[in-house]
């Protein structure tokens, strides 16, 4: 057993398990909590898929940036009415049913796949290839990226202002 | 350069809704005089274009065309040969009375006529133009702005349900102007299905290369793309044309309708119905023609005498004229179905007639309507006697409808006949006749109610025609009584139209 | 390890994701089922890009990050409008769409 | 052009531009007499054209295309001039011209707008009839045909605020425009097997054996059926007994003298293709004399001096088509004038009686010859032309009509026609005697009319009897019967009036009494009850014709219809059933998308490629 094999299985663990408490769990804040885990661990598995830049993007977006964004939505609706910080699910079976019809789907697709798909060679470190890619042929969908981030921000502003 | 009188004829209404909407706002008066002014433009074209359309040469005149987009062989271009002269004809002079028997609207105005002017842009486009792409445009042009004219100018009848679908009834709202309206739009546009279906049919056999109906003429088509076509062409068509049983939106249409757009409707926009059958079904697909004349003929039968008996058995006098309308429909389908000069030329001429009879009616209806508020048949009674000038019109609308001599309704129904005795099918000629018979009666006993008699103490203040609405019945009356003595003024033209038509059928 | 193992864990990742799209109550409960689906997805990309040696699903990796943080911005900001109004963020409550 | 066509034309055109001028300058309608004036005036002008062309004798025929076609018209109008239409022309006009100028008398109680109203409708009429006259083919004869029907309807219905007046023109139209229905079948037949309308075509090819048109039987049966209804015969004679709502000078005009006798012209001019098919031809005699006697019974038994007259005139109309059936149309057509002048001066003068006493029924009148002596000697005069006695018109004509039918060898009906003059001599002076003799009424002081009334009938009498010495001297009639012939129908005549005398002026025999006895019983109680024939039609119209209507509209309504409204109908219920699938909640569209999903894998994996 390599170390990649072993890292693989225990990230997995810890994401599955992570993404079950997600969807599980009554206390929202606890959710959000399993959830950066779950994100942490998502990053590993990148790190593992030797892509550590996108590992650094997800912690610092996901992890860091979207959990802020969550947690203060949850203190603004959640806390100011008052009410313990807690959900409830509904139709337990008939979502489990249905989500596991679609991972069925999907498992029909997976049992095709050659299972000795050999890995490409590592050429280098992909960072400064996406790097290059960034600002070569994608530079225009970037810009464009940013600005919708700005639209989205301000709409998020707009949306979420204080009445006068 | 020479003046594009057919496109100045189709636009001149639609510039007049224009200007009515941008300018003429809140001026009632202001509303109605250009309305008359824009009408009256496409009517001086359309004598102009009558007094010197040439009636030795076949063919198309007055030619314009614009490519518009090359690469799918689309353009606009126009044109006139002897059967859309006179349909043209028949709209200006129509549109130009539905004008005037409009007069009195007094519910948002500026809207009623610039839909209406729209609405006329849509039919004379219809007749002008050669390009199967643009027809279809003006076709839906035509078509679309009944909905709203209906629907919000319309009148609800009174119709009690019983029987066994009395539940379906209340449940549609059957009788409401609502319902009337969505009726024969959905009507329509169940016909226009099959027609896009019909026109992209040629388009793709033809080699997609051209809409044009100049350059579709010139290619035969396969038998089978034949038939099919000519069948989706006449159900299209036919629903617009009345044809049993796709006949039912038109008694519940033109009686919701307000004045001017039955007379529209009932008058021009059915006939766009026949001639679409006549100029794309057997212009187009003469073999198709010729294969399905037995179901055209036949079911022009029923039209006539199903159309005249459901019109014997109404109380609402609108509902007595629109079924008779689908009965005289009856006749013109049957003229084109006998595929006989004679017969054909019968067709076109009826075309003219019902369409200048109808719109008499129509706005004649309009007017007891309007002045007695009723159009219930048994209530009313002695009107001759209060509104001579309204009797006499409706005696002479009623005489062209049962086809009397000196009046337009007599040549097409005689022609029609002649030619029915001459086609394939001769018992056509039994059905046909006895439907004058049947209108004599229909038609006669409405007349007796309504206008003699005793008079009805419910009305005791009624008045006759006023200003305006004597133009149009003047107008009308004119036209009908001057073709019915002076056909040749008619026939001479539509003959250069129907004869090279029955070349290529007959020699096919 | 194979891709398959891969796109399993991210097949397994979605359907949980999916359920609590489903069954959650809370419209943040909500969001959290949706943030989970789209890492699953992330993680497909990232795998195909490895395995493919294909640098293209390391960028799309990229821009989907970057647009799903819109998104929870967006989503979010919605979300509070929505119980400013409404005064709850319970999706059983929330029918405005009802036909 | 030359005289030969110009004046016939003019004849035709007076009464049309005066009907134009009627109709169209609303103020000189309006004005009532001076609308009168305009439209006598014209008459009296084509009058004065009519003697001109028929003195001279013209005999021309000229035609211009009316409907077109490619190759050849299809119709064409035009006028035909020959001595059959020069005799109608002069007696249309002269008709026309006296009942204008008696309705002036007439009429003169009625409202100005009103008066001009009929004087509008009595140009179109004066046109109409002349237009038929002159018809060179079928179809113009048709156009004329159905014009004269017009105003027919609309003179019947000239007081259109009577009911009974309303209803009496409906009648009137429909049932001849069901004889029509046959005329235009037949000429459409006709034309379609030699593709013109034209007698002169018509006749040559006749002449020349050159008209074996498969069906020629049906086709002159069918244009038959148009004289049946236009003409009154049996069965489709209903109409005009009723057709006597309308003014009194019309019915003279249009109902006696003139529009019926279309039939008996139509028939007349088409001699040469009637005598083609011999079946029809004696078919049309059979009926004639059938309804010549029929009508006679039943105007024994009326006691409306006007319905009276207007079953004379069926039966007389009876005798004309008789006449043609027999193979001597000449005989009928010179019926046809003679009755056009008593028949008129009959009518006239019952007019003037109407007028003085103020009711139709001749049980309320009496004594009236003294009141009144110039009405009752021309009426006496009338009547006499009616019952055939010599040396008036109508001896002769009837006489002729008599010997053709002996001559044809048409027992039956000319055993019809001899019982139907001893009727008609009982009828007339049944009429005669109850009338101006016997006792009077006490209310009222009836008088003479004034002078243009009594004008109009003594022009006509005195025509009746210079036609008839006219006829007594010359050698007209060109049907010369059996030397036993003229006592037999002048005695018959004479037992007639012998009865009538008997019965109504010295009430030797009890009318009732003779009604009840065995054979006359039977004929009593049917004429009275007009044979059931307007029961008949009556039951049909409403029985059927608009029983099936009703149900022909109900299942437009509800079968036709009501399908498209069902579906429609299940539609917005099926719509309501779906709505609730929205139900607004997000997280249920999900499963939506999820099952989507589902189904997209399910297709892919298993989908048989």
């Amino acid at each position: 057993m390599t170390l990649e094999t072993a890292g693989f299985w225990v990230v997995a663990v810890v994401l599955l398990a992570s993404s079950l408490a997600v969807v599980l769990t009554p206390n929202l804040f606890h959710a959000v909590l399993y959830l950066a885990a779950a994100l942490v661990a998502t990053g590993v598995v990148f790190l593992l898929l030797d892509s550590p830049f996108l590992f650094a993007v997800q912690l610092l977006l996901y992890a860091v940036g979207v959990m802020a964004i969550v947690v203060f939505a949850i203190m603004l609706t959640e806390r100011l009415v008052g009410e313990r910080i807690t959900q409830t699910s509904r139709h337990l079976v008939n979502g489990g049913v249905v989500a596991a019809g679609v991972f069925i789907g999907i498992a029909g697709f997976l049992i095709r796949v050659p299972r000795s798909l050999p890995r490409a060679p590592l050429v280098g470190d992909a960072t400064p290839a996406l790097g290059r890619a960034l600002v070569g042929p994608f530079a225009l969908t970037l810009e464009l990226l940013g600005v919708l981030l700005v639209v989205a921000l301000l709409g998020a502003l707009y949306f979420a202002r204080a009445d006068e | 350069m020479t003046v594009p009188v057919l496109s100045l004829i189709t636009w001149s209404p639609f510039a007049g809704a224009l200007l009515i909407m941008f300018t003429a706002r809140y001026r009632p008066l202001a509303v109605r005089l250009i309305a008359v002014a824009t009408t009256g433009v496409s009517m001086v074209g359309a004598l102009w274009l009558y007094a010197v359309y040439d009636r030795d040469a076949a063919g198309f005149q007055f030619y314009e065309k614009v490519p518009l987009v090359p690469p799918l062989g689309i353009s606009y271009e126009l044109g006139v040969d002897g059967i859309s002269l006179l349909l043209v004809l028949l709209t200006a002079v129509i549109i130009f009375a539905g004008v005037f028997a409009s007069w009195t609207v007094t519910v948002r105005s500026q809207e009623f006529y610039a839909l209406l002017l729209a609405l006329v842009t849509g039919v004379f486009g219809v007749f002008v133009a050669l390009d199967l792409f643009v027809f279809f445009l003006f076709y839906e042009l035509a078509v679309l702005p009944m909905y709203l004219l209906i629907g919000v100018w319309g009148s609800s009848g009174e119709i009690r349900p019983r029987g066994i679908f009395a539940w379906a009834y209340r449940e549609t709202g059957v009788g409401t102007k609502e319902y009337a309206a969505m009726k024969l739009t959905l009507y329509l546009l169940f016909g226009s299905a099959f027609i896009l279906v019909g026109i992209f049919a040629l388009y793709v056999n033809a080699g997609a290369s051209s809409f044009s109906f100049v350059d579709l003429e010139g290619v035969s088509f396969a038998p089978a793309v034949q038939r099919w076509v000519f069948l989706a062409f006449y159900v299209g068509f036919g629903v617009l044309a009345g044809i049993w049983p796709l006949h039912t939106w038109s008694p519940d249409g033109h009686a919701s309708a307000p004045t001017a757009v039955s007379m529209l409707h009932a008058g021009v926009l059915m006939k766009l119905g026949a001639y679409g059958v006549v100029r794309l079904g057997m212009g187009l697909l003469p073999s198709g023609a010729v294969e399905l004349a037995w179901l055209m003929g036949t079911i022009a039968c029923v039209n006539i005498v199903y159309g005249a008996l459901s019109a014997m058995a109404q109380t609402d006098l609108k509902y007595v004229i629109a079924y008779s309308s689908v009965s005289h429909m009856g006749i013109v389908m049957l003229g084109a179905a006998t595929l006989t000069e004679t017969g054909l030329n019968g067709s076109v001429f009826q075309m003219f007639a019902h369409g200048v009879m109808t719109g008499l009616f129509f706005a004649l209806v309009g007017l007891v309507y309007e002045k007695a508020h009723s159009r219930e048949i048994g209530k009313m009674g002695g009107f001759g006697a209060v509104m001579p000038g309204i009797a006499t019109a409706f005696t002479m609308g009623s005489l062209s409808s049962l086809g009397l001599p000196a009046t337009a309704g007599f040549i097409a129904e005689l022609l029609t006949f002649l030619g029915a005795w001459r086609s394939d099918h001769r018992w056509w000629l039994f059905p046909a006749v006895a439907g004058t018979f049947l209108t004599a009666v229909y038609v006669l006993r409405v007349a007796k109610q309504i206008f003699w008699g005793p008079p009805s103490p419910h009305f005791q203040h009624l008045e006759d025609a006023r200003g305006p609405e004597w133009v149009a019945l003047v107008l009308l009356v004119t036209v009908l009584v001057l073709f019915g003595m002076v056909p040749g003024l008619a026939i001479a033209p539509v003959d250069t139209a129907t004869l090279p038509l029955l070349a290529r059928i007959v020699g096919f | 390890m194979s891709l398959t193992a891969y796109l399993t864990l991210a097949a397994l990742v979605f359907a949980i994701g999916l359920f609590g799209v489903l069954t959650r109550r809370n419209a943040i409960g909500i969001l959290l089922g949706i943030e989970l689906m789209f890492n699953a997805v992330n993680i497909n990309l990232v795998a195909f890009a490895r395995f493919h040696g294909d640098l293209l699903g390391l960028v799309f990796t990229l821009f989907t990050i970057a647009i799903t943080v819109a998104e929870v911005a967006v989503g979010l900001a919605i979300v509070i409008v929505i119980f400013r109004v409404r005064r709850t963020v319970e999706a059983d409550r929330l029918d405005l769409l009802r036909g | 052009m030359d005289a030969t066509v110009w004046l016939p034309v003019l004849v035709l055109g007076l009464p049309f531009a005066s009907f134009v001028l009627l109709a169209v300058v609303a103020p000189l309608r309006r004005a009532g007499r001076a609308a009168g004036a305009v439209s006598i005036a014209a008459i009296a002008a084509a009058f004065l054209g009519a003697v001109l062309v028929w003195s001279v004798g013209f005999t021309r025929e000229a035609t211009w295309t009316w409907i077109p076609a490619d190759d050849g018209p299809t119709a064409t109008v035009g006028v035909l001039v020959d001595p059959l239409a020069n005799a109608m022309l002069v007696l249309v006009t002269l008709v026309s011209l006296l009942v204008q100028i008696y309705s002036l008398a007439y009429l003169h109680d009625e409202r100005p707008p009103s008066l001009g109203r009929y004087y509008t409708f009595q140009s179109l009429f004066a046109f109409s009839m002349l237009g038929l006259v002159l018809s060179p083919s079928f179809i113009q004869m048709f156009v004329f045909w159905e014009l004269v029907g017009l105003c027919s309807y609309l003179l019947i219905g000239y007081w259109y605020a009577r009911p009974t007046a309303a209803r009496a023109a409906v009648k009137a139209f429909w049932i001849t425009k069901l004889g029509d229905l046959g005329f235009v079948i037949g000429i459409v037949m006709l034309w379609a097997a030699t593709d013109t309308f034209e007698f002169r075509v018509l006749f040559a090819l006749a002449q020349e054996h050159a008209l074996a048109i498969e069906g020629l039987g049906t086709i002159m049966f069918l244009i038959y059926l148009g004289a049946v209804g236009k003409s009154a015969q049996f069965p489709l004679h209903v109409w005009l007994p009723d057709a006597m709502e309308g003014p009194t000078p019309v019915s003279a005009l249009i109902h006696a003298a003139t529009m019926v006798t279309a039939g008996v012209f139509m028939v007349t001019r088409a001699q040469p293709l009637f005598a083609l098919v011999p079946d029809v031809l004696a078919l049309i005699g059979w009926v004639g004399a059938f309804t010549a006697l029929l009508a006679a019974t039943m105007a024994c038994v009326e006691s409306d001096i006007k319905r009276v007259l207007a079953y004379s005139t069926v039966s007389q109309l009876g005798y004309m088509m008789a006449a043609a059936g027999a193979g001597a149309p000449d005989a009928g057509f010179l019926h046809l004038l003679t009755h056009g002048l008593f028949k008129a001066l009959l009518f006239l003068g019952a007019g003037a009686v109407i007028h003085a006493v103020g009711t139709n029924d001749i049980f309320r009148m009496g004594g009236l010859f003294r009141a009144m002596p110039q009405t009752g000697v021309v009426f006496i005069v009338g009547t006499l032309a009616l019952a055939g006695f010599p040396p008036l018109a109508g001896f002769f004509s009837k006489e002729a009509i008599l010997a053709g039918v002996w001559e044809a060898d048409m027992t039956g009906p000319f055993l019809m026609l001899a019982l139907t003059v001893l009727l008609t001599a009982f009828y007339m002076f049944r009429v005669v005697f109850l009338t101006f003799f016997g006792r009077a009424p006490a209310a009222g002081h009836p008088h003479d009319p004034s002078w243009t009334m009594r004008a109009p009938l003594w022009v006509l009498a005195a025509l009746t009897v210079l036609v008839g010495l006219r006829l007594a001297l010359g050698d007209v009639g060109a049907h010369h019967g059996p030397g036993w012939l003229a006592p037999l129908s002048v005695a018959a005549a004479l037992g007639g009036i012998a009865l009538a005398w008997a019965t109504y002026q010295r009430g030797v025999v009890d009318p009732g009494g003779l009604a009840a006895t065995f054979p006359f019983s039977v004929v009593d109680l049917l004429a009275r009850r007009r044979y059931g024939l307007d029961t008949l039609y009556a039951g049909l119209y409403r029985g059927f014709l608009l029983s099936f209507s009703r149900l022909i509209g109900w299942i437009d309504r509800y079968l036709v219809d009501g399908v498209l409204n069902f579906l429609s109908a299940w539609t917005l219920r099926g719509g309501d059933l779906l709505r609730h699938i929205q139900s607004g909640h997000a997280q249920d569209y999900v499963y939506g998308v999820a099952f989507g999903v589902l189904l997209l894998f399910v297709w892919s994996q298993w989908w048989p490629r």
